[in-house]
């Protein structure tokens, strides 16, 4: 019993671990990514709490009003109270749908980096494990989708999806569609890192030592080679993260995204690229701003994380 | 006669995130001309980061923060960039650890050798192919004219490693510093490509630093030997003296600890309890105390400064004549490992 | 090397017939392509009888084997919306954006390059840290932004570069289009270049850094130092040389990229090459050009790939040679 | 806790103490090299066989440590592998007290014998998985093999395994990395005990570990195979190392257990040729100032082995036989040796100039 | 010396066959190229074409006298050949613009330059869309292969697709659909006093991106575009290098309702349809702001319209739009059964018509507010009518469309927009709601013959009446033309929105 109580003493803390570890520190030693990282938070827990904190619910339809539209910034000379930023073409507070369009954007980006790194990882650990035709299949499947970049691949599926979905079904199947069509052009970065370090781990003793107890090879992969692997899966899927973002937004501006009347950052930047002349520049240029800051921060943690991971730039 | 190098009170040090470490700690030492001096030490020690710092390829952000070192009785430590680039391989060679990642593998063997002739040697392209051929001659690659225009991977390690020692040896340098320069061989292309630089350099008149951690190639090769122990000077001594009659008891356990071809299979081997720190964590006092055997009051304190002996120098104060004495039995010991004991006694008492 | 190049090969037909595949399915799967052919008005015996001569109620694998011979010989069918023969089509936009792609290749290798070398090796400089810092906002703003602002700037404002279009082209062996011989083909390709290749340079500048941090990290790096090599020596010849086995690759591949991308870049400037044909397609559902230009593209990625594949041989003695030596 | 306490869950082992553990009879593993098929066709080459292992018999006495020595690429890992199960040969058989490990079918059956053979490896870094917190390491083997009944009963257990090795029980809270390399060993010897074996084959156990801790690595290596009744086979290319350890001593060459007798005897007077060079040329610390004869020439490639002996290329009493004929195990006393000087004929000035 | 037009459109201009698509910029396009029998002035007025005069024999008996002297560009005569070819090709199979002259007419030739037409019906607007039945060559098509008018199901295209051959003063010196294409001026053009140009040749270039076609005028790169999305008037006329050209166009923009489902299959009501109660209908009226709309979206360039065709065209004074009336819509709305409102999907384009996109999102804010949730489906044009036109189903169930009647006549609106239908289109083509009353279909029928203006003029009045009463459909506004152009071009802007070239002078 005292061994246990002893032992508990000695473990310690998950945060003290965190707040001792060598991530931490190049973290903290660095204040441009103390800074993102910051930022990334606010925004994420703002896109989060959007309903909360938006002023208005620029997704109701029945609480626009189409004479408040195109309202500049509260600040200039024409700007009305309770808009801050402005209002849209159809009257939409440009801050609340901003905020609202960031949580499509992040929901988007999240999901599609989840789906990309389950998919990536899975296949990555299978082909680098297992090897032989399986991983040849795997890998030449890798090809295959490599032909493809990402807005393509995004563009197909979105097509075919609209075709068979049909309009009204597919408004409400596009985010998935937006999901699978992006993380499915991101999985072969993932499969083939992940490859590669399970090739090394692989053969590492540890995993052999593992093998000796008689472990399942599902045992061993997951529990054993996984972990080991996902400090450079973790980089990609921060700088993923950000072009995952990025691409939702640029299909969007190809028209292929998420419906105007629930507008993500980048429909919203598509919409307000029609008023760039006419001098309605917030309508655009906030949600860019937005858009690149969130995607700016979210890089440079991700840049952060790759340099901090890499023991060789250390 | 002027030592070929000459190290002073050598500081090195590696600022990082848990404050500012002293990789190397107020080590000298001399290496005569034409001699062979051994480094030893166990891994962490500090032997490859005293190569660098001779030939000032310090990797950062490690620092040369005290000490001179001169060669042929000026000071290099403290060269303009350019002016240490014209010593670098003019004047000092350097061997590293693995003859595999040492050769740039994209480049054919002999263009690396003729781009390091002609750095440091004014003659013609064909003049300095030449050599570069008789250079791989010497090292004992056959048919060396041919081999000029092949690609490192297609060499065996061996042959790999000679290549390297022809690179090191390219400008005729007076010292030629080795970092483990066989570790990664086989046993028994070990000692040929020992053997081989060992014969070359006297050949030349070349000085040689050989940093290593194996006492086995210490004990064939060296004249002297030079033991660190966490970045500082544990013992220095000819070869012979510092095997047969280890002054430090770090040196002494180490000597125990090794097995050997000699003596008795079955005899329990000598253990140094623990391991040596991390430089975050070097004991005060003497480095090597919470492990010492003999330690009294005194080392855990003081630092010792390097005593001399009958036989060779070492740095502990059972050894300093001038020094407090240790607790009786200490010294007893201490004699019965073969310890000249000094500390307490008035004067020199090894007769 | 012979049979590096035919595996190759039968790489290349499999893939190819894979992307081939993948755009009949889209044939199938995206409707009755009898119901995108005619009008309103067909009749369904009129449907059937073409349904019939179209070959549609064969089997699958048939009219598969169909579609693959028949693109083989570079018939994909006529444009649903344009009426005129897609292979036409697409050789006629070919041109455009290969142009746009090669040069904001070249842009892309040329300045990202240079400042991936710098910033690899001095790493610590105010100005490495401005290239870096620029890269990162560069791979933050999405292309299509990027290029908006570009024509705001440059030709609203300034007046200095056409807002749109490939200027004037001419023509060369009686199919080739391009604009690079004329001033206004030049002054047109500028903005557009640039919007398509800043990711990929960024990407490069990126890449060749990293590389370049880790190379002169190695060991040969160290004994080229240790030797007393010039800075020039060890920086351009070996470093950078070993830097580009990677670059190389990942060129490669973003070649590929770029040429999606240019469906973005083409839509904003209406550059008229394949990604704005293409991309009207995918809003018309117009499918024999979205499936002759998915061939296409697999087509071109498999070349290129095969490009790369001899620059690493030139580059790269160990596989040159062949055998990892002992 | 005493040795005693650790070993009480090990089942009653069949066959007589007298008999050998551990038999291993005609092993051989050969690897696949070829190109690819296409690049055979095109380049007319064939097939590119690498014998790793050829034929390699041997046994371990119950309580004995058997070495191997050799150089890189002799065959010591792949032999390794193969005596534990890691990697099936391609000839020859493996016995373990009794039972063919290769043979044997049914999971079951194929875990329990597992569970008696463990291995130590070289890196000691690597051989922990870096993720895992000491105590995990070690209660996988248990939990894997039902050697406890509960979680309690594990954790005792892990505690014991840690003191066994001269750890505190504390210290498996911690991760791999807050380690040394010696007490990394000590944790994967640890791990290794943890499924109670009789049969530990140790890779190169402390190569990879600076002297002053070799020594404590070996001592407890020592003192468990007295405390536990271990048998060992003991890998490594340090003669000194060898010397001190085994009982008996095996030298590869080329895949070819080229001589084998009792250690002393080998030290003293080693008959291979090969076992002479070796002794010669390794560097020694008793042996400081000798400047002696290195052995010519490097080891051939393994892919295309000399023909006959593979030693004969590089060997001083190189007769012309040797260059065709493999020679057969000659018995010299307690060693075998292969290698044509002890056919029985008298050649004169060759071998019998050696001790 | 002759000068270039730079002429930039949103849409691009696919196949040059003129009776392959009926679409006003293309006709428009065209019509720098080809001629009809009839041609319009700046007013929209018929004049004389390639006929120099016509005369009714009786109701039934046209005749047409044609005009001598005229060549095509590649220099063969006009004559009535050619006329009778193009009739005869026009309802060929794969036309799109079949309407154009009634299927059962008789053509005949009476000499080279005179042509009698012969009717089963009479027809007081025979000729009123003439102006875009444009006169092709016979012996070109013939010499060319291009006797069929290329149609979607081709699958090798005829050269029409990319070559013209016309009587008009421009000629196509070079086509690359979706890139480029080229007019030139020709030489010998009969028509000469009637056009104004001094431009030599014309480049045209889609450019489907509003901001870049913007930024292309702005920055000098073009000579036209079109159109000027309204929100860039302003800057356009701010430019002091470019100016914008607005004025009314002919199309009415509406929105339909399903009445003919028996369940909308976007709507959350099921077993019946809520549309086909026209309270409801009215409800969705009463419920829009088109005020705010033309304000807002529309930047004040948009009118009102009551009925389902542009004031210009048909107006009277007691036929006026429901008033904006949030309460009474929801009022009506209840006492429909519907007091929470309920769902329906919108279909809409958003490359069509000014703003539509937006247009649409207005309505579906307006309609949430009396409770009915709309969930909007913009598309491309494309996809949007392969969708509510669809073969045999007419997917919609609330939609916007727009309509320019191209006879100018309000009995196009009602045959086109307001007739019965059944399923498969036969009936009124374009009546997406399928709206149907019998009354209505009468008076179209009459309307058609009756010869009387003054009568006629009753009947269409009392055929809007019964429309508005129904509520058939919610028309929202007429839309506003919107060019812009550099100061230095002079051009003529028709209200049928067709870009004429030869009314065009750089100066
Ligand atoms: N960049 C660095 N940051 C922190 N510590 C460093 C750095 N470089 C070297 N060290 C430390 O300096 C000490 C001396 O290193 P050095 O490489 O000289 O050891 P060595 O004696 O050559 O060991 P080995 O036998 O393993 O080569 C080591 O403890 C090492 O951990
Ligand atoms: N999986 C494998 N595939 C192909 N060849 C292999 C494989 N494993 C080992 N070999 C080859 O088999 C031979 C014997 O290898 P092994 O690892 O057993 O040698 P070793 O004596 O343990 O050497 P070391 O001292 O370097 O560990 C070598 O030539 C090696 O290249
Ligand atoms: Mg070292
Ligand atoms: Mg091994």
């Amino acid at each position: 019993m005292t061994d246990a109580i002893r032992v508990k003493e000695e473990q310690p803390g998950v945060l003290s671990r965190i707040l001792r570890s060598d991530l931490f520190y190049s973290f903290r030693r660095s204040p441009i990514t103390v800074i993102s990282a910051a930022v990334t938070l606010v925004l994420i827990l703002a896109a989060l709490f959007a309903p909360w904190i938006a002023p208005h619910d620029p997704f109701d339809p029945a609480s626009l009003d189409i004479m408040n539209s195109l309202l500049p910034p509260q600040w200039t000379a024409d700007g009305q109270a309770g808009f801050l930023l402005g209002t849209d073409d159809q009257g939409r507070d440009v801050l609340s749908t901003i905020l609202y369009g960031m949580r499509i954007s992040l929901a988007v980006g999240f999901a599609s980096v989840v789906l990309a790194m389950a998919l990536g990882v899975t296949l990555g650990l299978i082909a680098g494990y297992v090897g032989g035709i399986t991983d040849t299949i795997i890998m030449r499947v890798a090809d295959v989708q490599l032909t493809f970049p990402a807005i393509l691949t995004a563009l197909l599926i979105d097509g075919v999806a609209r075709a068979l979905a049909g309009p009204q079904a597919y408004e409400e199947i596009v985010f998935f569609v937006l999901v699978l069509s992006i993380g499915l052009s991101f999985w072969v970065q993932y499969a083939r890192t992940v490859r590669g370090s399970v090739l090394v781990e692989a053969n590492k003793e540890y995993v052999l030592a593992a093998r000796l107890i008689g472990l399942r090879s599902s045992a061993i992969m997951f529990r054993h080679v996984l972990p080991n692997v996902v400090g450079p899966v973790l980089v990609i899927a921060t700088i993923n993260l950000a072009l995952a973002i990025i691409t939702e937004a640029t299909l969007s501006f190809l028209g292929v995204g998420v419906p105007p009347t629930q507008p993500s950052l980048g429909t919203l930047i598509r919409i307000g690229n029609d008023y760039l002349f006419s001098g309605e520049w917030w309508v655009t240029i906030f949600p860019g701003i937005t858009l690149a800051i969130l995607a700016l921060a979210v890089n440079l943690l991700g840049d952060w994380l790759r340099d901090a991971l890499n023991p060789k730039l250390r | 006669m002027t030592a070929t190098l000459s190290v002073r009170n050598l500081r090195v040090e590696i600022p990082t995130r848990h404050g500012v470490l002293t990789a190397i700690d107020d080590l000298s030492f001399d290496i005569a001309p034409g001699e062979v001096l051994g480094v030893v030490g166990e891994s962490g020690a500090g032997k490859s980061i005293t190569g660098s710092a001779i030939i000032g390829l310090l990797d950062p952000p490690g620092r040369i923060a005290g000490g001179e070192i001169l060669l042929g009785g000026e000071r290099i430590d403290n060269l303009a960039p350019p002016a240490m680039r014209r010593v670098r391989g003019k004047r000092i060679g350097m061997i590293f650890q693995d003859p595999l990642t040492s050769l740039n593998p994209l480049y054919r063997v002999g263009d690396q050798l003729t781009q390091t002739i002609l750095t440091h040697e004014k003659m013609t392209a064909r003049a300095a192919l030449d050599k570069a051929e008789r250079l791989l001659v010497e090292v004992g690659i056959p048919a060396a004219g041919a081999r000029l225009s092949s690609y490192p991977h297609q060499f065996s390690g061996g042959m790999r490693q000679r290549v390297v020692i022809a690179l090191a040896l390219a400008a005729d340098p007076e010292l030629v510093v080795a970092d483990e320069p066989t570790t990664a061989l086989d046993v028994s292309v070990q000692a040929q490509v020992i053997s081989l630089l060992k014969r070359l350099c006297k050949d030349r008149g070349a000085s040689v630093m050989l940093i290593t951690h194996d006492m086995g190639v210490i004990a064939e090769t060296a004249d002297r030997v030079c033991v660190l122990y966490a970045g500082r000077l544990a013992e220095i001594g000819k070869v012979r003296d510092v095997v047969k009659h280890p002054q430090h008891p770090y040196t002494h356990g180490l000597m125990t600890a090794i097995p050997s071809l000699k003596g008795d299979p079955d005899a329990r081997l000598e253990q140094i309890p623990g391991s040596m720190p991390r430089l975050g964590a070097i004991p005060e006092g003497c480095a090597f105390n919470p492990r010492c055997g003999f330690r009294f009051e005194r080392c855990r304190a003081e630092r010792p400064a390097a005593y001399p002996t009958s036989r060779s120098e070492a740095s502990c104060f059972l050894l300093d004549a001038a020094g407090a004495a240790p607790p009786p039995e200490t010294a007893a010991a201490a004699r019965a490992a073969g310890i000249e004991v000094r500390a307490g006694a008035p004067t020199g008492a090894d007769a | 090397m012979l049979a590096f190049a035919i595996r190759r090969l039968i790489q290349a037909v499999g893939v190819m017939l894979v992307v081939a595949l993948i755009s009949f399915l889209l044939f199938r799967f995206v409707g009755d392509p009898v119901n995108q052919l005619v009008g309103v008005d067909t009749t369904p015996e009129q449907r059937a009888q073409l349904r019939q001569d179209l070959g549609l109620n064969d089997p699958v694998y048939a009219q598969f084997g169909r579609f693959v011979g028949k693109a083989a010989r570079f018939d994909f069918g006529i444009s649903y919306q344009i009426k005129q023969p897609v292979a036409d089509l697409i050789a006629s936009r070919l041109p455009a954006t290969l142009e746009l792609s090669l040069v904001s290749a070249v842009f892309a290798l040329l300045v990202g390059l240079p400042m991936g070398v710098y910033t690899g090796l001095y790493p610590q400089t105010l100005l490495s840290r401005l290239f870096l810092a620029l890269s990162l906002t560069g791979i933050s703003l999405p292309t299509f932004l990027i290029g908006i602002l570009l024509i705001f700037i440059f030709s609203v404002n300034l007046g200095w570069l056409p807002s749109f279009g490939r200027g004037e082209v001419v023509t060369i062996g009686g199919f080739w289009t391009t604009g690079l011989l004329t001033r206004s083909g030049l002054s047109s390709l500028i903005l557009p270049a640039i919007t398509l290749g800043l990711f990929q340079m960024t990407l490069i500048m990126r890449l060749v850094r990293g590389e370049m941090l880790e190379v002169l990290r190695t060991d040969y790096i160290k004994f080229a130092r240790a030797r007393g090599l010039s800075s020039r020596a060890i920086n351009f010849g070996h470093a950078l040389k070993n830097t580009l086995v990677p670059v190389i690759t990942i060129t490669g591949l973003q070649i590929g990229s770029i040429i999606a991308f240019s469906i973005i870049t083409e839509t904003v400037f209406q550059w008229p090459g394949m990604g704005l044909l293409f991309l009207q397609a995918v809003q018309n559902v117009d499918i024999p050009i979205m499936a002759a230009y998915l061939l296409l593209i697999a087509f071109l990625f498999t070349i290129i790939n095969f490009i790369v594949d001899l620059l690493y041989v030139a580059v790269d003695p160990r596989i040159r040679i062949g055998g990892a030596g002992a | 806790m005493s040795a005693a306490e650790t070993r009480t869950a090990r089942p009653a082992i069949s066959p007589p103490d007298t008999a050998p553990l551990v038999e291993i009879e005609g092993l051989g593993r050969v690897f696949d090299l070829s190109k690819r098929w296409l690049n055979r066709v095109l380049d007319g080459s064939g097939k590119v066989m690498l014998t790793a292992v050829d034929g390699v018999s041997l046994s371990i006495e119950r309580g004995g440590t058997y070495a191997l020595v050799g150089e890189s690429g002799s065959g010591k890992s792949t032999i390794a592998k193969m005596v534990v199960g890691l990697l099936p040969p391609t000839s020859g058989s493996v016995h373990i007290a009794g039972a063919d490990i290769w043979a044997e079918r049914g999971l079951a059956r194929q875990r329990q014998l597992h569970r008696r053979i463990q291995m130590i490896f070289q890196d000691p870094y690597a051989s922990l998985n870096p993720r895992w917190r000491v105590g995990s390491i070690l209660a996988e083997p248990i939990k894997a093999f039902g050697l406890a009944a509960d979680a309690a009963a594990r954790e005792a257990r892990v505690g014991e395994l840690l003191s066994l090795v001269g750890l505190d029980p504390r210290d498996s809270a911690k991760f791999p990395h807050e380690f040394s390399g010696g007490q990394r060993q000590r944790i994967a010897i640890a791990r290794a005990l943890a499924s109670e074996p009789e049969f530990i084959v140790c890779d190169e156990p402390t190569s990879a570990l600076d002297v002053s801790v070799q020594a404590q690595v070996l001592n407890l290596l020592r003192d468990l195979q007295q405390r536990l009744g271990l048998t060992y086979l003991f890998i490594s290319h340090n003669l000194a190392v060898v010397r001190h350890m085994a009982t008996r001593v095996g030298v590869l060459y080329l895949g070819r257990l080229v001589e084998e007798a009792p250690a002393r005897e080998l030290f003293a007077a080693p008959k291979h040729p090969y076992t002479k060079m070796l002794l010669d040329a390794v560097p020694d610390i008793g042996m400081e100032g000798v400047e002696r004869p290195s052995i010519a020439g490097e080891i051939p490639n393994p892919i295309n082995p000399p023909s006959g002996c593979h030693f004969h290329p590089r060997c001083p009493h190189v007769m012309p036989q040797c260059r065709t004929v493999v020679p057969p195990s000659y018995a010299v006393g307690d060693a075998k040796v292969l290698c044509h000087l002890y056919d029985g004929t008298d050649h004169a000035g060759t071998a019998r100039s050696a001790p | 010396e002759g000068k270039t037009l730079r002429f930039a459109f949103q849409g691009t201009l696919n196949a040059l066959d003129p009776y392959s698509l009926n679409e006003t910029f293309t006709l428009g396009m065209l019509g720098n190229v080809y001629e009809g029998l009839t041609k319009r002035d700046k007013d929209l007025k018929i004049i004389p074409g390639l006929a120099e005069s016509w005369e009714t024999i009786d109701p039934l008996h046209w005749r047409f006298h044609l005009r001598k002297n005229v060549t095509f560009s590649n220099g063969d005569a006009f004559n009535a050949d050619d006329v009778l070819f193009s009739a005869e090709r026009v309802r060929a199979d794969g036309s799109d613009l079949k309407t154009r002259i009634p299927a059962d007419s008789e053509w005949k030739k009476v000499d080279d330059y005179t042509v009698d037409v012969t009717l089963k019906t009479p027809n007081p607007i025979l000729f009123a869309e003439w102006d875009t039945w444009y006169i092709m060559d016979k012996e070109w098509a013939e010499k060319e292969g291009a006797t069929k008018p290329v149609s979607a199901k081709d699958t090798n295209p005829g050269p029409a697709a990319y070559k013209a051959n016309g009587t008009g003063p421009f000629t196509i010196e070079s086509h690359e659909p979706g890139v480029k294409t080229v007019f030139k001026r020709r030489d010998g053009y009969w028509g000469e006093k009637l056009i104004d140009t001094n431009l030599d040749s014309v480049v045209f270039t889609p450019i489907a991106s509003d901001s870049t076609r913007v930024a292309a005028l702005l920055s000098g790169d073009v000579d036209l575009i079109e159109p000027v999305p309204v929100q860039d008037i302003d800057r356009v006329n701010k430019d002091p290098n470019t100016a914008a050209l607005t004025g009314p166009e002919l199309r009415a923009i509406f929105l339909n309702m399903n009445q003919i489902r028996d369940e909308l299959p976007t709507s959350n009501v099921k077993g019946k349809n809520p549309f086909k109660d026209p309270n409801v209908r009215k409800a969705f009226y009463q419920a829009i702001d088109i005020e705010a709309i033309d304000k807002r979206v529309m930047r004040g360039l948009a009118t009102p319209i009551p009925l389902l065709i542009a004031p210009q065209l048909y107006s009277a004074p007691d036929l006026k739009r429901w008033p904006y009336d949030p309460e009474a819509a929801k009022k009506l709305l209840t006492d429909a059964g519907y007091p929470d409102g309920f769902t329906v999907g919108m279909d809409c384009p958003n490359d069509r018509y000014v703003n539509d996109e937006q247009i649409c999102q207005a309505v579906v804010s307006m309609l949430a507010k009396i409770g009915v949730k709309v969930n909007l489906n913009a598309q491309p044009k494309a996809k949007y009518f392969a969708k509510v036109l669809a073969p045999g189903g007419y997917d919609n169930d609330f939609s916007l469309l727009g309509w320019t009647p191209s006879s100018f006549d309000s009995w196009n609106v009602f045959v086109s927009l307001a007739t019965c239908r059944d399923a498969t289109g036969k009936g009124g083509p374009f009546n997406l709601g399928g709206y149907c009353n019998p009354k209505v279909d009468e008076l179209a029928k009459q309307i058609v013959v009756e010869t009387d203006v003054d009568k006629r003029n009753q009947m269409i009045h009392d055929a809007y009446k019964i429309l508005l009463d129904d509520t058939s459909h919610i028309p929202l506004h007429q839309q506003s033309l919107a060019w812009g152009k550099r100061k230095n071009l002079d051009i003529v802007q028709r209200s049928d929105d067709q870009v004429l070239f030869y009314w065009a002078k750089l100066n």
